[in-house]
């Protein structure tokens, strides 16, 4: 079903009795081409790239609870491209691309809002950084702006200029970064994807993998039955390392907790997304009106879903220091989510060691922006067996061979990514 | 979350710092690129108990062996790291 | 006195009537008393419209009288100090209050943005994503911009807040949340038993449901029974009785966060103290006795102003002495609704009818209904005729189908109580469906937590009592508290009868989610497009993500997807509950880290005589260091820092140089453990010797670099970078307890206990003379190189001596007991000052360091191995140490990695920038040539020009290349030179002079 | 040839001023004593030797090592559990220190005299003050006299225990805190104190 203003209209004359579901109620069939465990933003817009652009519409999205219940439902909905290293940046910004059409693709409003992303810095040292980082870009064809102190002030002139321990200074800009409604994105892709034939079935838990006789990948066990497929891709963040352990691969992922939050509803107050440099805190404002902030993982490996107050404080403390103007403004939920920590800080996006058996994992706590470009990139290595070019640097053994993609510079500990 | 010390006792979370899996064993000198690779890059990441470093860098700074659920973040028991204190270790 | 307070009963409740208070709504001048909430002196004054929904609008007024309020949220306070969405159930009134109505314009009566309700057959739940995607570009010009004026609610005062915040820690055996019945009785038990106790409260004042609905308790009303049990607990030294406190969240190992508004009461707080106080309290028990939220039923026109629940409607009548309405009507599902009915008519109300939905009621109720001359209709309302003003008739569907109307001006409805079940089930726990009162409770709770009374689902007082006062008692004694804790308060229970009815079906807006505008229709259509999943359900309709979080709204919006998906309720499922139970103040959780206070400030030494110096400080890490020292005349930064490094290269400059980590290293071993954590090696240096060392993490990249000297035999004092000196500490603790414990090696931080300088400069000497004793031989044959050793200073002070040099110059690094930091740098200026002595900064180490081409941070990017660094010779292949194996990995040994060189510009009067990158000559920059970055620069006054240290691909082998310095972000292109990156005396001669 | 003074200065001399802070026109809550004339020296057991060492020290101060976070007072000396295997050795300027300390105790020693800076705290609202900054229980039953804690306050790593209580009976509070840190977190300590009065003093003489 179409939907436009017009269609929203006619259905109003009828009291919406006539709206369809936003995506079928599959039910599992024998087999499929293509088997994608995961049925959130990833594994759904890898579906529909496949289905979309190579054709290949014999596809099932297996998700365990309800769609986008994973880190798709629980993130800060930031969206940018203003990454440094060979690898990450021109992935990033296919994905920005990617955004830039989404809505029109898919024929679903996901609310993309190019608001801006700005990460501010406050020392010499970090506006090298960013420096460095925004000529990266400017090379690759990506929008970057460094900002001095006085355009930031003129920008955003209500942080804390003058009465800050760590005193911002000015800020490397990306205006095409901004925000999307995560939600829609995943229901957006679902309905896309639907239409063309994807069968997307939740409640549907992987429990294991059918192989053949030389170790393939044939098919998976599921809590719905066995369902055979041609190739299985997995798109689990959060649960990586649990669904690689049942085809006995370990992997350089760990799980890490990372809360967000959301404060009251407010007329408008916030321009697009701010990082503060000198703290953990980031923030943006919903449609709604909520501030949506979040700083730094709690730091422990951990599947709960729920995080401790240290951080919360931690975050709470970088906002009132960048702009002590939201201390009477209410915080009015907080959450967790389970992160896929990569040993560099880079997801990976390979054929595994298993024949047949394709991983998209290790997206740390980025990986919402990376929602159109890791389906589309995915889809292709399942497509073709390749890997895209823009993703040609995320392979599974770069750990093995030093060819790190470490935007942090931490190192194999992934709570420091 | 709070994690009790085997020397001071049970502090807050913010007093300790965090680092990982406590399993894999650092390899002798000698071995092969794989088995250090394997050491420093691959994880159970196990969904349930799980023995792991805390550092009490914010007390007495003794390095730990905490069993605890990263399911639930129960923790179900503690040691400190073998070399902690003065006592003495091997030959 | 502004205004007349013409819905005050003449007599009774919980408010001070010697105490009148003044205050504004909207601009106009009211009174109430002390005692009172904004929302008791509101309705005492007869105003019935206090807000306009989200989404649509529309006006509304009171629903309850307590922190679930979905609708009557203000703007309270002004100018800085504005709140927006501030309940008027909870805001305690205070003479001179100002609120004001929100989410209006031009004015709460007559709202612009009402005509919203005129397009509300298409503005249904998740209607925005099916449109606003033509033609693209529209949205964030266009749609967005409108809907986000239209949507958020109240405006933050958008400057900076003026009152301040703490934090602080409280520790007890059981916590309690709550002071109705149960949480009195259990604190009580759990105090007699001897336990340490704190109570929060949320209130103001004591007794939960009791303050409204009171009771008789041992024989004696409940006012009675309140006072007398405060009394024992006052007299119990270790219970806390906190209100104004809310229990908010349950974190792991019996942490617990309540926000106690410490002074929201009073216009402003006093001096010295805070508004708000964020507490983490650790409990090794939990009661929660947070009693039941009384739930609404979906019906057209349920958001009429002047429809109220009925526990909130007896509350303003029986606590405050405010009435809502003169001529009550009840709608109820149950029998608690009828205590309304009791309360209204004891303080001479009329009652207009009950509608009562159950098949039967009491006998005691029909009797009360004839004494009272009131009807009791059977069936439901169906509708509301009313609006701004208030409710003026209700459409009553009765059982069997007739249809009837009753006349009033409230309405007040129980649909049935739901336990406040958000603590039990922030561990991501699901409450569980009890039928019997037709609602969830707590199914488990996080370690050490349990409900009792309401909270667990159990209503009657008498329950309450005993429930509390055995959990009280439960959780003293699981705490190791064994004392008497006597016998519980007794009351009776009254009946608790309830026949389940969510929704009513009619013609007209039916309000599940007052705040967000989610009606039952919504919820039809969410069902219908494939949200059925509870969770999509509230993500698709927003149902429950207001600010009161679904409290009054989402059981019965999913007792409404059931209904239409053909599941129970249980099948259906609750969402996940999330902390804070109220929204709390973001500036509460930043305690007083904020402005200058954000972080800690360490201070080095000699910091004051720096600030008497006149030094310019930049922050380093935690660090304050003198960046450079300006003198009169000085144009900007640039001559004062040409100015410090000219002194030294040409004469003797000190710095301090402090804020490097610095650590004893002793034991037997301590050579043997510095082996294994350095490339190189330590164990054969000798002593009075100081050998500079690289270690690496464990994946092979250069971890950190520092001095390492060996004061004896079982002795080294190691030195790291300032940035990392606590994380070294961290990872060598860590190679010591964990990876290598049969080393007999111990480690202390002693970067507090020494100040220390560095004396740079070709008369550093001749000054040092000045200041060691005399006996002490600083020859090159005495004291060469490398050098290290304690001399004794003028006057018999001890010193440990370094001949270091970051500079390239002669040089010393000079340590002191850290009290004599202040006097070295003042005895240094005295000592030097026949030799010109000048105090230099962190510039202009930074630019003496890049001329000798000495890597630092920029370079220790976390991503450069030794050989990057030029430093790939210093990897003993004699020995194992952190990060060799990895170290070897094809990638980082690949011969086209980025490399540290030198570069200069090609013209000598270009300025160079850090962090432009670097190009072949003559191509266009693109990703395939981009071949590295500049990583440090400087202007040299030594070489009177700019030069830089870069990474670059290959880079020793193209020494003498000219390529391309691209620098789009500022604008800048041109030509540098690749050189080697010593560009000062690179052979060393000076500082080894 | 120049005379140079070897002052020595607390890295508290410059923000501590004698007198009152805060709410005044009440008694003050809390009194804050610097004590600036000390000697600290840590003392660390070699591995397999903490019996070696605890004999030597005992034999020194007559009192056995605290071998859990407790402070242990002897006529000249308080001894400070600091961690596993290690313990403080606090005295009066002179007293103790790593010259007359060397000799006798065999473990590993580092001078910390001039490391940390002392404050002791005390004063009726001592306790409530002090919940701001640590998150130690300093319950009278959870935190008696000579109780001890190697913890943290406002992220800094401090020494807390508590010494004998004042001869009005109050308890007193001692932290042993960052010399460069000292600064920043006496200005946390004031303003945490502040809404109860604040008496500043300091001492030459160590209690």
């Amino acid at each position: 079903m179409k939907y436009s203003i017009f269609s929203l209209a006619r259905a109003a004359l009828s009291g919406h009795k006539n709206w369809q579901r936003t995506w079928r109620d599959a039910t599992p069939k024998d087999r499929y081409d293509v088997v994608i465990i995961g049925g959130g933003g990833h594994g759904l817009a890898t579906a529909w790239f496949l289905a979309s652009e190579y054709g290949i519409k014999n596809v099932a999205v297996l998700e365990k609870g309800w769609i986008g219940s994973g880190n798709a439902g629980r993130n800060t909905t930031i969206i940018r491209s203003n990454y440094g290293l060979p690898g990450n940046t021109g992935f990033y910004e296919l994905s920005m691309k990617l955004w830039e059409r989404m809505e029109q693709d898919l024929n679903y409003n996901a609310m993309v809002s190019q608001r801006g992303v700005i990460n501010l810095y406050h020392s010499d040292a970090q506006r090298d950084a960013y420096a460095r980082r925004g000529n990266t870009m400017r090379i690759n064809g990506i929008d970057a702006e460094l900002l001095d102190l006085a355009a930031v002030r003129k920008m955003i002139p209500f942080l804390n200029f003058d009465n800050a321990r760590f005193p911002v200074q000015g800020g490397l800009l990306q205006r095409r970064g901004g925000t999307a409604r995560h939600d829609a994105v995943v229901w957006g892709y679902a309905h896309a994807a639907s239409e063309l034939g994807v069968d997307i079935i939740q409640n549907c838990e992987v429990t294991g993998f059918v192989r053949d006789a030389n170790g393939k990948v044939t098919g998976v066990e599921t809590s719905r039955g066995k369902i055979g497929a041609g190739k299985v891709g997995m798109a689990v963040a959060g649960s990586s390392s649990r669904v690689a352990a049942m085809a006995g691969l370990r992997l350089p992922i760990e799980s890490h907790v990372l809360q967000a939050f959301v404060s009251e509803a407010i007329k408008p107050l916030i321009p697009g997304v701010m990082t503060f440099g000198a703290g953990h805190f980031y923030v943006s404002q919903s449609d709604k009106g909520g501030l949506v902030f979040g700083g730094d993982i709690d730091g422990y490996n951990s599947y709960a879903q729920r995080g401790n107050m240290p951080v919360m404080e931690d975050v709470c403390e970088g906002g009132m220091a960048l702009m002590p103007m939201i201390g009477r403004v209410r915080l009015l939920r907080q959450w967790g989510g389970i992160m896929d920590m990569s040993m560099d800080g880079s997801p990976i996006i390979d054929k595994t060691p298993v024949d047949g058996l394709y991983l998209n994992a290790g997206w740390c706590y980025g990986g919402f922006k990376a929602t159109p470009g890791s389906g589309f990139v995915f889809a292709h290595l399942l497509a073709r067996d390749e890997s895209h070019e823009e993703a040609a640097r995320f392979r599974l053994d770069r750990f093995r061979t030093g060819a790190m993609i470490d935007e942090k510079g931490q190192g194999a500990q992934p709570n420091l990514h | 979350m709070r994690i009790a010390c085997s020397f001071c006792g049970e502090r807050e979370l913010g007093e300790f710092t965090y680092l990982g899996d406590a399993k894999p064993v650092r390899p002798e000198a000698g071995a092969s690129e794989d088995e250090v690779f394997d050491y420093v890059y691959l994880r159970d990441n196990v969904a349930g108990a799980t023995s792991e470093y805390w550092y009490h860098g914010g007390g007495c700074r003794a390095w730990l062996k905490v069993t605890r659920n990263t399911l639930t973040h129960e923790i179900s028991s503690i040691e400190p790291a073998a070399g902690a204190g003065a006592a003495k270790v091997g030959a | 006195m502004a205004g007349a307070q013409t819905h005050r009963l003449g007599n009774g409740g919980l408010v001070d009537r010697s105490a009148p208070l003044n205050f504004r709504f909207d601009g106009k001048a009211f009174s109430g008393f002390q005692g009172d909430t904004l929302a008791s002196a509101l309705i005492a004054n007869g105003v019935k419209l206090v807000g306009r929904s989200f989404k649509y609008h529309r006006p509304r007024g009171i629903l309850t009288a307590g922190s679930e309020e979905p609708n009557a949220l203000v703007e309270l306070r002004t100018g800085a100090r504005r709140e927006p969405n501030t309940k008027a159930t909870t805001a305690e009134l205070y003479d001179g209050l100002e609120a004001a109505s929100q989410n209006r314009w031009p004015s709460l009566r007559h709202d612009v943005m009402s005509v919203n309700q005129l397009f509300a057959p298409i503005f249904v739940a998740g209607f925005y994503y099916k449109t606003f995607m033509w033609p693209a570009k529209f949205w964030e010009a266009i749609y967005e911009p409108a809907i986000r004026r239209a949507a958020g609610l109240g405006r933050a005062a958008g400057i900076a807040d003026p009152d301040h915040y703490d934090k602080a820690w409280a520790h007890c055996d059981v916590l309690i949340a709550g002071s109705g019945p149960a949480g009195l009785a259990a604190a009580l038990a759990a105090g007699r038993a001897g336990a340490r106790v704190i109570l929060c409260e949320e209130d103001f004042v004591l007794g939960g449901r009791l303050l409204s609905d009171g009771g008789m308790i041992d024989g004696e009303p409940a006012a009675e029974w309140i006072s007398r049990t405060l009394a024992e607990l006052a007299g119990m030294p270790d219970v806390r009785v906190m209100t104004r406190t809310t229990l908010f969240g349950v974190y792991d190992g019996g942490t617990y966060g309540a926000i106690e508004r410490v002074n929201d009461h009073l216009p402003s707080p006093p001096e010295h103290q805070v508004r708000q106080r964020l507490w983490r309290i650790v409990a090794k028990r939990c009661v929660v006795a947070a009693g039941a939220i009384e739930r609404p039923i979906v019906f057209a026109g349920n958001d009429t102003p002047g429809v109220m629940m009925a526990s909130a409607m007896r509350t303003y009548v029986a606590r405050y002495a405010a009435t809502p309405a003169k001529r009550i009507a009840l709608f109820t599902n149950n029998e608690d609704g009828w205590r309304t009915v009791e309360t209204a008519l004891g303080a001479g109300l009329q009652i207009a009818a009950v509608i009562d939905a159950r098949p039967e009621i009491s006998p005691a109720h029909r009797s009360l209904a004839s004494k009272g001359g009131f009807p009791v209709l059977h069936g439901s309302v169906s509708g509301v005729d009313g609006g701004k003003d208030g409710v003026r008739k209700i459409a009553v569907s009765l059982t069997g189908g007739a249809r009837a109307e009753v006349e009033a001006d409230g309405l007040a409805v129980s649909g049935g109580w739901n336990p406040a079940v958000g603590l039990t089930s922030y561990h991501r726990g699901r409450p569980k469906w009890r039928s019997d009162i037709s609602a969830f409770v707590p199914d488990g709770a996080p370690p050490g937590m349990v409900a009792a009374g309401a909270a667990n689902g159990d209503f009657g007082l008498g329950a309450c009592l005993s429930q509390g006062f055995a959990a009280g008692a439960a959780a003293a004694h699981d705490a190791g508290r064994t004392g008497n804790a006597g016998s519980a308060p007794v009351a009776d229970d009254e009946v608790f009868s309830l026949t389940p009815l969510w929704h009513v079906a009619g013609k007209g807006k039916a309000f599940v989610d007052y705040q967000h505008d989610v009606t039952a229709s919504d919820i039809e259509l969410a069902q219908r497009e494939g949200f059925e999943s509870v969770e999509h359900l509230k993500r698709y309709t927003t149902l429950g993500m207001a600010t009161d979080q679904g409290k009054t709204s989402n059981v019965a919006g999913l007792a409404i997807m059931a209904a239409v998906s053909g599941r129970s309720i249980p099948e259906t499922g609750t969402t996940i509950y999330r902390p804070p139970y109220v929204p709390v103040a973001i500036g509460a959780f930043a305690g007083h880290h904020r402005d200058g206070t954000f972080h800690a400030t360490r201070l080095t030494p000699s910091h004051h005589w720096a600030v008497e110096q006149g030094a310019v400080f930049v922050d380093t890490g935690l660090w304050k260091r003198a960046q450079w020292y300006p003198r009169a005349g000085e144009k900007d930064w640039l001559e004062s820092v040409t100015r410090e490094v000219k002194a030294v290269r040409s004469g003797v400059g000190f710095c301090d140089v402090s804020t490097l980590g610095k650590i004893d290293v002793h034991g037997p071993d301590a050579g043997a453990f510095l082996d294994r954590v350095y490339i190189n090696t330590f164990s054969n240096l000798a002593v009075g010797k100081a050998r500079y060392g690289l270690m690496l993490r464990e994946d092979g990249i250069v971890y950190d670099d520092g001095t390492t000297s060996r004061l004896a035999e079982d002795h080294y004092f190691l030195t790291t970078t300032t940035a990392k000196a606590g994380l070294v500490m961290q990872h060598l603790e860590f190679c010591r307890q964990v990876l290598f414990p049969e080393l007999d090696v111990q480690l202390t931080s002693v970067s507090d206990q020494w100040a220390q300088f560095s004396i740079a400069g070709p008369s550093a000497r001749e000054l040092l003379k000045q200041i060691v004793d005399e006996s002490e031989d600083l020859s090159n044959e005495g004291f060469p190189f490398m050098g290290a050793r304690e001399v004794t200073l003028r006057g018999g002070l001890k010193a440990r001596l370094f001949r270091i040099s970051f500079s390239g110059e002669m040089a010393f690094e000079i340590s002191v007991p850290a009290r004599f930091g202040d006097a070295m740098a003042r005895n240094l200026m005295l000592a030097g000052a026949p030799f010109g002595v000048t105090p230099y900064g962190t510039e202009a180490l930074g630019v003496m360091r890049v001329e000798k081409g000495h890597i630092a941070g920029p370079e220790l990017s976390g991503t450069t191995t030794a050989a990057d660094l030029g430093l790939g010779k210093m990897m003993s292949t004699k020995k194992d140490y952190i990060g060799r194996v990895m170290a070897g990995r094809e990638a980082l040994v690949a011969p086209d990695r980025q490399v540290v060189v030198g570069i200069k510009p090609t013209d000598e009067t270009r300025r160079l920038r850090s962090g432009a990158h670097i190009i072949p000559k003559g191509q266009t920059p693109g990703p395939g040539n981009d071949q590295g970055y500049v990583t440090s620069v400087c202007f040299s006054p030594t070489l009177n020009q700019w030069i830089g240290l870069a990474l670059v691909e290959r880079g020793r082998e193209r020494i003498g290349e000219i390529v391309h310095a691209h620098d789009p972000l500022r604008g800048e292109d041109y030509d540098v030179e690749l050189c080697n990156p010593v560009f000062y005396d690179p052979d060393g001669g000076r500082q080894r002079g | 040839m120049v005379e140079f003074s070897w002052v020595s200065r607390s890295p508290l001399e410059h923000a501590l001023v004698t007198g009152t802070d805060g709410a005044r026109g009440i008694e003050a809550g809390i009194s804050l004593t610097e004590i600036r004339n000390f000697d600290l020296i840590q003392v660390m057991a070699r591995r397999g030797q903490a019996a070696e060492l605890g004999q030597a020290a005992k034999a020194r101060f007559g009192v056995a090592v605290p071998d859990a976070p407790k402070a242990v007072r002897t006529s000249d000396a308080t001894l400070i559990w600091s961690g596993p295997d290690q313990f403080f050795v606090l005295s009066k300027g002179g007293k103790h220190t790593m010259q007359t300390l060397e000799p006798a105790l065999s473990g590993s020693l580092s001078d910390q005299s001039h490391a940390r800076v002392l404050v002791s705290i005390s004063g009726a609202k001592a306790r409530t003050m002090l919940a701001k900054l640590s998150s130690i229980d300093l319950h009278p039953d959870a935190f008696p006299v000579g109780a001890a804690a190697a913890t943290s306050m406002d992220h800094t790593s401090v020494t807390l225990w508590r010494g004998g209580d004042r001869t009005d009976g109050q308890a007193v509070f001692n932290v042993l805190m960052f010399a460069t840190f000292a600064e920043s977190l006496w200005h946390t300590m004031l303003d945490s104190g502040a809404e109860y009065g604040v008496d500043i003093n300091h001492t030459e003489r160590l209690a």
